[in-house]
């Protein structure tokens, strides 16, 4: 089937859902919450009719239907983005208004901990997408994020500070990044390989330290000072988004750094595009003498020290301390971001916070009681990314000589 | 995956050997910076060396000695059962992750990277675990029925994966790693409902299997290996069939080396993606039913344990060749029973065998890096141009 | 500047892939290296670039000895290279493809592609190429693609510039306007070395001809030789370049076109009513310059197009909805463009690839099994029958040179019933005798009363193999005409100007 | 920025003795041991998550710790993995019978088909079962002579914390969640939700647990396992927003994500499982914020009962099982610590304690059918 055709079924198919929450949508209201306590201005929660919103809600997504249906049938173009955002962000909108009908939705929370929860996902699909850009496939983002969580535990607690941490994080992340390096660029081992392997590298070598060396004095090797969260002047008063945005810990601070900074360097910079170039025709690059070897050593160990500052946000940023296995397959979600947002820093940024929308959905739905039993609401974040990547996105082509190891002869 | 195939294969036994010495050698280390007593002696290394010496020797020998009579022979024990009794633990650990080892070397050998090990292994173990505990049937068919009907689960579940990325193109990767949440959070839920929960029961937990549905433990009750490990060598020898000497399982290979070539001469490449891991999937639902129908008799949460992803390294240090994967899965069953020994006699984390079996995978991956570290010359290869 | 290469010996492994070559290049001259695919043409141009490092031998520059460890440095140096396979990226547009390596940067090292746009467009300008330098190259045509891959030679100023096989992709037209750009450069001064096998063309360019053959100079040849005394030169033996044929004797027409239309993926059409039939015992080329529709009109007849309208019929049957076996079964051959990308399994034996096709069904599969006896009796017949030079049927395909890897993909596609043979570019990248072969296997498979389709980016091989010649520009067919229609004539026609 | 501060001196000094350890190594010997073990080997077979997950695991581990102290045994344990099968219970159990123990201690009902089966076998080797009770295959009950199912009647402390919690809610909602809900997790938060209701009824209160909606415990909130405490940090987090400020988590290691959140909202707490978190370095940080702990004391349990083997007292079966209850002590709300109770909740609280005892008020459980 034609890629562009697909959009326009799978949007007809989803709009069903739009329609039976119109005509099933009870005759409450939902009262929506946006304020929280950092507020200086509070603004009162407000109460939506569910039928009225659901009503209007599913007309945009007719809508949008015909214009998707216009763009491909009419005009032989594919569905313009756009009309994919609105009809998403009204399904969304509808689903959620119907979810909580009834109830009190704290919006902006919801917003919160899904940032919370995308944080160390943003950072491992950064690193996706700066080792995979530069040709190395990066199945290791797990272990990246595990090493920085519990080196920056570890290097926190021994000094006592935080920044040593988050260096030593970077380290970390950095080296655990220049193992799947060596294998993949100088042995030439089959990068996937080695990923999933130094994955399980690091679980074993975490666990280990975890168990003879942590657990036998905690004050002194696993508690770590943790980040407060820096409420930014004037940003931070905007609704909603500025305690979403703009009242988080230094970590998230420098998350938002990192994406806008690895997207620039990518695609405005000498370097970025030298980058890109090795990802795609690393012979090509030979020729016109970029040193492929050296490009990909240094944007994979990148990639490897920004996931390892991932994984300190789960010790310094939240938790406080390092437990075993904490990570629990955040570097997995991280490259499914990663291949959802196409190798593109600000998509795979927005595929992470969608993922940790629906996950936080999943908890904000079991806090005000569901009648879903917790493991459908669990599956909710996982089955939404195999709808999308199967209905969505398709086949989608990463660089081209992602997963190759370059021979010179 | 095709240029590491080949480096494998070329590869010698020498280096295999070195690299399993390599990676025991860091877990040694690793034994001994955990063991207390090392660490007490050394604080007094300069006063008396020979008890740093000492520990450190009594510690690492310690350690793998225990591993030996936890995963092969027990010299140690009173009685000649529980002599033999760790070689045929180690065998009940390596049946279900060689199975599922050879799931995945399917797959890997059409080019198709499966991740899913776990929520196949866990498909098939649901329906293997159901047919096995409601179903009443004369052995002779019911213990087929329900190791059919385990291996239907793993392949449905694995075929839907095929279907996906035929139909949509979706990432099998991707696909298989929210596939095995998804079965994790399944069986759960069905483990709290009546479709599975025994009643009476208040835990999470399934009747047990019928006795008309079990393996037969054909050494007796005293251990703990049954017929899972004859389905396993008949896994073994199917899928070296299947790959190299059966028609489809040349398609499958064709697949995976260049899937144009194989586009161009005709062969249906969506439905190969569904049969490929149709079967991939089998088998890892094969090593379900050893779980629920032999090994553990009943079904629980744990079902799958981490031999989804034991088999991922099962099936890259097997080479994805069936044999290689046999070897592999006996290697890392033994690791896995000896651990367990070590822990309980020499107090060694268990998670140092984690390290041990991914460093044997890297340096078996990387022939060079472990003839840099033990100084072997590269053996004399015809180098082709 | 003047280049001298003086005693280059390159191994690989046991093999020699230059053996004391010695070559000079003056400024203003342009200098051939003539030799067969395999010669080591590319081997000595990937030394002198710095690719590749010497085992023997050096590089001179104005009669200095030089030393490259990397294209960077002879980039520095001042050689320029346009690759045989284009280096570009495709992703790329063509202001980033031509400033990669030196990027023009402002800020410290942000990119100035305004700076990089001028550049393309002042050098476009120059020679009178008209690029957009924000078109993705993977978007252009191919002789385009070439135009930024010169671009990107010239915009480091070089002093030396090397071509490598630069016309292989190119339409008549566009080669003449290509041998202009090299005078237009002969004349500013710049040494050229000029690498090919096509004898007409140094025929029109060359200063001095260095003719290489098994790694080994041969000797110089005089720019006046004929062409038949060059290619004796190149091949170590007498040749005679013309494909010999009795004329067709034409049955019935059995493959008939008819109003055949096709959309890529992306919704462009890109055949466009497509109508030609061709008879029992008939060659009918395709001619054009690639990427003009001549890849989706293969794949739609054996089934691997997506979507398609019209009719394709051979004997009475529409192929059109059938998948690739259906097709295959048929009676339809295939010789793909791309023998290593699309016509063999390269980890495969090549046994294992001769049945690729087959391999579900008797005599190759018994029961479930592979029938392994038959298949090794059946390889064993073909090797020798179609003369694969290997060690055995257990040969890897990667294992063989390109001659003996197209050769099994015919002994492959030829083994079959056939009914019809469609073959893209079947002589691309082979040396003179595999070529011969190849065109003996093809007339013969026409004498026996088949029809057949060759796709040919080259008009000598087009006019010498084909009883019809049909020329196809931007997916339509501009004309069909007989096979001695006047070179300039198809030249016209391969740039849309019908006849 | 800090959000603990410690003295980063003794920190520093800390670090370098480390260093300088591993360097020098010149102390003095010190003189063999001389201490007589006694001749009885307690061992311990844990659950998944080890004996550090700061939870149930540890505070049986501690048991068996004090036991090697206080009565000079001779013990060992076995860590199951992290992703544990009922293939590596049993040869975690094997491998203690190989190890030639005396008594050996499962952690979790996840053991308690692998125990039957091993004592059975070796009707020798004493066993205590923690969480579980034995049964057949049929789900009848079981009674083994060398097996001592040790169970906690959680409900009744989690009940007294759930009085206390919502006695203390300024917001009038409290909130609980699970790792996974199976019923040693849930038995918690339905002893806490009676415990608010309780509070409700006496006081004409509409006290809400949030998480624990309706009676159906699988469509209570879950973080889906015992691993990720940044999960647990941004779940009890939306727990807040809600209005909630006491947050019950059973759910091991994850709420430590919990007690974390408090840091971050004044006027919130936590209260504690399984043992008491306010004296445990894990629970450091936030302790000032520990409301209360629901403590089952497995510690203490686990010490008798190797005790009873030392002097041969060791009674088996099922009619001589524990269970840990109010009365007996075995479960227990922690005393009061940094957190400023309602005035003249502890007389309550004491007061309910003696009901429940009495069994004037019957705090439903599994174990009270």
């Amino acid at each position: 089937m034609k890629q562009s055709k697909r959009t326009t079924i799978s949007l007809l198919v989803l709009s069903l859902i739009g329609l039976w929450l119109f005509v099933s949508a009870p005759a409450g209201t939902t009262e929506i919450s946006i304020s929280t306590d950092s507020d200086i201005f509070k603004l009162p929660s407000f109460g939506l009719g569910v039928g009225f919103v659901s009503g209007i809600a599913f007309a945009a997504q007719v809508l949008a239907v015909i214009a998707s249906g216009y763009f491909v049938l009419g005009r032989n173009h594919k569905t313009p983005r756009w009309v994919v955002i609105l009809f998403a962000v009204a399904l969304v909108f509808e689903i959620l208004v119907g979810l909580f009908a009834g109830k009190t939705m704290t919006f902006t929370s919801l917003l919160q901990g899904s940032l919370a929860l995308a944080v160390p996902l943003i950072f491992g699909s950064l690193a996706g997408v700066l080792s995979e850009r530069v040709g190395v496939v990066n199945i290791a983002i797990e272990g990246q994020l595990l090493a920085g969580a519990f080196v920056s535990a570890l290097i926190a607690s021994l000094s006592d500070n935080m920044f040593a941490g988050l260096i030593g994080a970077v380290i970390a992340g950095a080296l655990v990044a220049w193992v799947l390096a060596v294998f993949a660029i100088k042995y030439v081992v089959d990068q996937i390989i080695v990923g999933v392997v130094l994955n399980v590298l690091v679980v074993g070598l975490t666990n280990f330290m975890f168990s003879t060396l942590m657990v036998s004095n905690l004050p002194f090797y696993n508690q770590p000072p943790r980040f407060d969260k820096i409420l930014i002047p004037l940003l931070g008063q905007i609704p909603v988004l500025g305690p979403v945005l703009f009242n988080q810990t230094l970590i998230v601070y420098l998350m938002y750094v990192a994406v806008a900074v690895v997207y620039v360097a990518l695609f405005k910079t000498r370097w970025g595009l030298r980058v890109r170039a090795v990802g795609e025709y690393p012979k090509a690059a030979d020729t016109v003498g970029i040193n492929v070897f050296r490009t990909r050593y240094v944007s994979v160990i990148l990639g490897g020290a920004l996931a390892g500052l991932g994984g300190s946000f789960f010790t310094l940023g939240q938790v406080g301390a390092f437990g075993k296995e904490m990570t629990n397959g955040a570097g997995y979600i991280a490259l499914a971001a990663l291949i959802f947002g196409r190798w593109n820093p600000l998509y795979a940024a927005f595929a992470a916070l969608l993922f940790g929308f629906a996950e936080n959905l999943q908890y904000g739905l079991a806090i005000i009681g569901s009648s879903v039993p917790s493991e459908f609401l669990l599956m909710l974040p996982y089955a939404l990314t195999v709808v999308a990547v199967a209905g969505l996105v398709g086949k989608v082509t990463g660089p081209a000589a992602s997963g190759k190891a370059y021979i010179k002869s | 995956m095709k240029r590491v195939m080949k480096e494998f294969t070329g590869g010698n036994a020498m280096v295999s050997v070195l690299a399993v010495l390599a990676s025991f050698i860091v877990g040694g280390i690793l034994i001994a910076i955990s063991s207390t007593e090392v660490q007490t002696t050394i604080t007094y290394i300069g006063a008396r060396p020979a008890d740093f010496f000492n520990a450190l020797w009594n510690s690492v020998f310690g350690a793998y000695d225990a591993m030996f009579r936890g995963a092969i022979f027990n010299y140690k024990a009173h009685d000649g059962v529980q002599m033999i009794k760790p070689i045929t633990e180690t065998l009940a650990y390596a049946t279900p992750i060689t199975m599922a080892g050879l799931g995945l070397a399917v797959a890997f050998r059409s080019g198709l990277f499966n991740i899913g090990g776990t929520g196949q292994i866990i498909f098939g173990a649901m329906f293997a675990g159901w047919v096995g505990i409601y179903v009443d049937l004369p052995f002779y068919i019911h213990f087929p029925l329900a190791v059919l009907a385990g291996i239907i689960g793993g392949g449905l579940f694995g075929a839907l994966v095929g279907f996906l990325k035929a139909a949509t193109g979706a990432n099998e990767v991707i696909v298989t790693i929210m596939f095995n949440y998804i079965a994790v959070l399944l069986l759960s839920y069905l483990l709290k409902t009546p479709i599975l929960q025994a009643p009476g029961s208040v835990n999470p937990v399934s009747p047990p299997v019928r006795d008309s549905a079990k393996y037969w433990f054909f050494m007796g009750d005293q251990f703990r290996i049954h017929g899972g490990l004859i389905a396993m060598l008949l896994a073994v020898i199917f899928t070296w069939w299947l790959l190299n000497r059966s028609t489809l399982g040349f398609r499958f290979r064709a697949l995976g080396h260049n899937p144009n070539a194989a586009k161009v001469a005709g062969i249906n490449i969506g439905l190969t993606y569904v049969l490929v891991m149709g079967i991939s999937g089998a088998l890892s639902g094969l090593a379900g039913t050893s779980q629920v129908l032999g090994t553990e008799k009943f079904l629980t949460l744990g079902v799958a344990a981490s031999f989804g992803f034991d088999a991922i390294t099962v099936a890259l240090l097997g080479r994805s060749n069936p044999w290689g994967v046999l070897v592999a899965g006996l290697l890392f069953g033994g690791l896995r029973a000896g651990a367990v020994t070590m822990q309980a006699n020499q107090n060694v984390p268990i998670d140092i065998v984690l390290v041990v079996q991914s460093l044997i995978v890297l340096f078996i991956a990387a022939p060079p890096l472990v003839r840099a570290i033990f100084r072997v010359k590269e053996s004399k290869k015809a180098v082709a141009a | 500047m003047k280049l001298e290469l003086r005693g280059i010996t390159k191994r690989f492994g046991s093999m020699v892939a230059n053996d004391n070559v010695n070559l000079i290049a003056l400024p203003g001259e342009i200098h051939c290296l003539l030799g067969e695919n395999g010669a080591g043409k590319s081997t000595l141009m990937n030394v002198l670039y710095g690719l590749y490092q010497a085992d023997g031998g050096e590089i001179l520059l104005d009669d200095k000895v030089v030393k490259f460890s990397g294209p960077g440095d002879a980039m520095a140096a001042g050689i320029g290279m346009v690759h045989q396979h284009f280096m570009l990226i495709p992703v790329f547009t063509v202001a980033e493809n031509v400033i990669l390596g030196h990027e023009p940067t402002k800020f410290g090292s942000l990119l100035d592609l305004e700076a990089a746009r001028a550049k393309v467009r002042e050098v476009s300008a120059k020679f009178g190429f008209e690029i957009d330098p924000d078109a993705i190259v993977g978007d252009l045509p191919v002789g385009v693609q070439q135009r930024v891959e010169i671009i990107k030679a010239l915009i480091g100023d070089a002093k030396v510039l090397v071509f490598d096989e630069p016309t292989a992709v190119l339409t008549p037209q566009e080669t003449d306007e290509l041998m202009a750009i090299m005078k237009q450069l002969r004349a500013a001064g710049t040494a050229i070395v000029f690498i090919t096998h096509k004898l007409r063309e140094v025929q029109e360019v060359a200063d001095k001809i260095t003719v290489i053959r098994l790694g080994k100079v041969v000797g110089e040849a005089d720019p006046k030789s004929t062409a038949n005394e060059l290619a004796s030169m190149m091949v170590g033996r007498a040749v005679d370049l013309d494909v010999e044929k009795d004329p067709a004797k034409p049955g019935k027409p059995t493959f008939k076109v008819e109003g055949l239309s096709a959309w890529s993926h992306a919704g462009t059409k890109v055949l466009d009513d497509i109508n030609f039939e061709i008879h029992e015992g008939e060659i009918l080329v395709i001619a054009g310059v690639q990427g003009n529709g001549q890849t989706e009109l293969t794949e739609a007849i054996i089934g691997m197009h997506g979507k398609t309208a019209g009719s394709i019929q051979l004997d009475g049957r529409e192929l059109i909805g059938k998948n690739v076996k259906q097709v295959l079964d048929l009676g339809v051959g295939f010789v793909p463009e791309d023998r290593t990308e699309d016509g063999l399994v390269a980890e495969f034996s090549i046994a294992e690839n001769l049945m690729l096709d087959r391999s579900d069904r008797k005599p190759f599969a018994k029961g479930l099994n592979i029938n392994l006896d038959y298949l090794k009796k059946f390889a064993l017949e073909k090797l020798k029958q179609f003369d694969v030079r290997a060690q055995g049927i257990e040969s890897k395909a990667s294992q063989l040179s390109g001659g003996n890897q197209q050769k099994v993909v015919l002994a492959r596609e030829l083994s079959r019933e056939l009914r019809l043979l469609v073959a893209s570019q079947p002589t691309r990248g082979l040396d003179v005798g595999s070529i011969e072969f190849v065109h003996e296997q093809i007339v013969a498979t026409r004498d026996s009363g088949i029809p057949v389709l060759i796709v040919a980016t080259e008009l000598d091989e087009a006019t010498q193999l084909g009883d019809r010649i049909a020329v196809m520009y931007k997916g339509k067919i501009v004309g069909i005409v007989p096979s001695n229609t006047p070179r300039a004539t198809l030249g016209q026609m391969m740039a849309g100007i019908s006849a | 920025m800090k959000t603990v501060s410690r003295t980063t001196a003794l920190k520093g000094l800390a670090l370098a003795a480390v260093a300088s350890l591993a360097l020098a190594g010149c102390a003095a010997a010190p003189a063999a041991p001389t201490a007589t073990p006694v001749d009885y080997k307690a061992c311990m077979v844990s659950d998944a998550g080890g004996f550090n997950d700061a939870s149930f695991n540890q505070e049986a581990y501690a048991g068996l710790q004090q036991a090697k102290a206080e009565l000079g045994v001779q013990t060992a344990q076995v860590e199951s993995p992290e992703k544990a099968t009922q293939t590596d219970y049993v040869s975690g159990i094997d491998s203690m019978i190989s190890e030639g123990c005396n008594l050996i201690v499962t952690v979790g009902f996840n053991l308690a088909t692998a125990t039957r089966d091993a004592a059975k076998a070796n009707p020798k080797v004493n066993f205590a079962l923690i969480d579980s009770a034995l049964s057949n295959d049929d789900f009848s009950p079981l009674s083994l002579p060398n097996v001592k199912p040790i169970q906690y009647d959680t409900a009744e402390a989690a009940y007294l914390a759930g009085y206390l919690a919502a006695a203390t809610s300024k917001t009038g909602k409290v909130a609980t969640y699970g790792g996974m809900l199976f019923p040693s997790v849930t038995i918690f938060m339905d002893g806490f939700k009676q415990g608010v209701e309780a509070y409700n009824k006496a006081k004409g209160k509409k006290v809400t647990v949030l998480g624990a909606t309706g009676t159906d415990s699988s469509k209570w909130a879950a973080t889906g396992d015992f691993n990720d405490q940044a999960k647990g940090k941004t779940l009890t987090e939306g727990f807040f927003a809600q209005g909630a400020d006491i947050v019950l988590p059973v759910a091991g290691p994850v709420g430590v994500g919990s007690g974390q959140a408090t840091l971050d909202k004044k006027g919130t707490y936590v209260v504690g499982v399984d043992s008491d978190w306010y004296g445990l370095p894990t629970h450091a940080a936030y302790k000032a914020n520990i409301l209360t702990s629901i403590e089952k004391k497995m510690a203490k349990a686990v010490l008798d009962v190797i005790k009873s083997g030392v002097d041969k007292t060791f009674t088996g079966g099922d009619e001589n099982q524990y269970v840990g209850n109010l009365s007996n002590g075995g479960v227990m709300i922690a005393a009061q610590h940094d957190v400023v109770y309602p005035a003249g909740i502890q007389a309550e609280l004491d007061a309910l304690q003696a009901d429940i005892i009495s069994g004037k008020i019957v705090v439903t459980s599994p174990y009270k059918k």
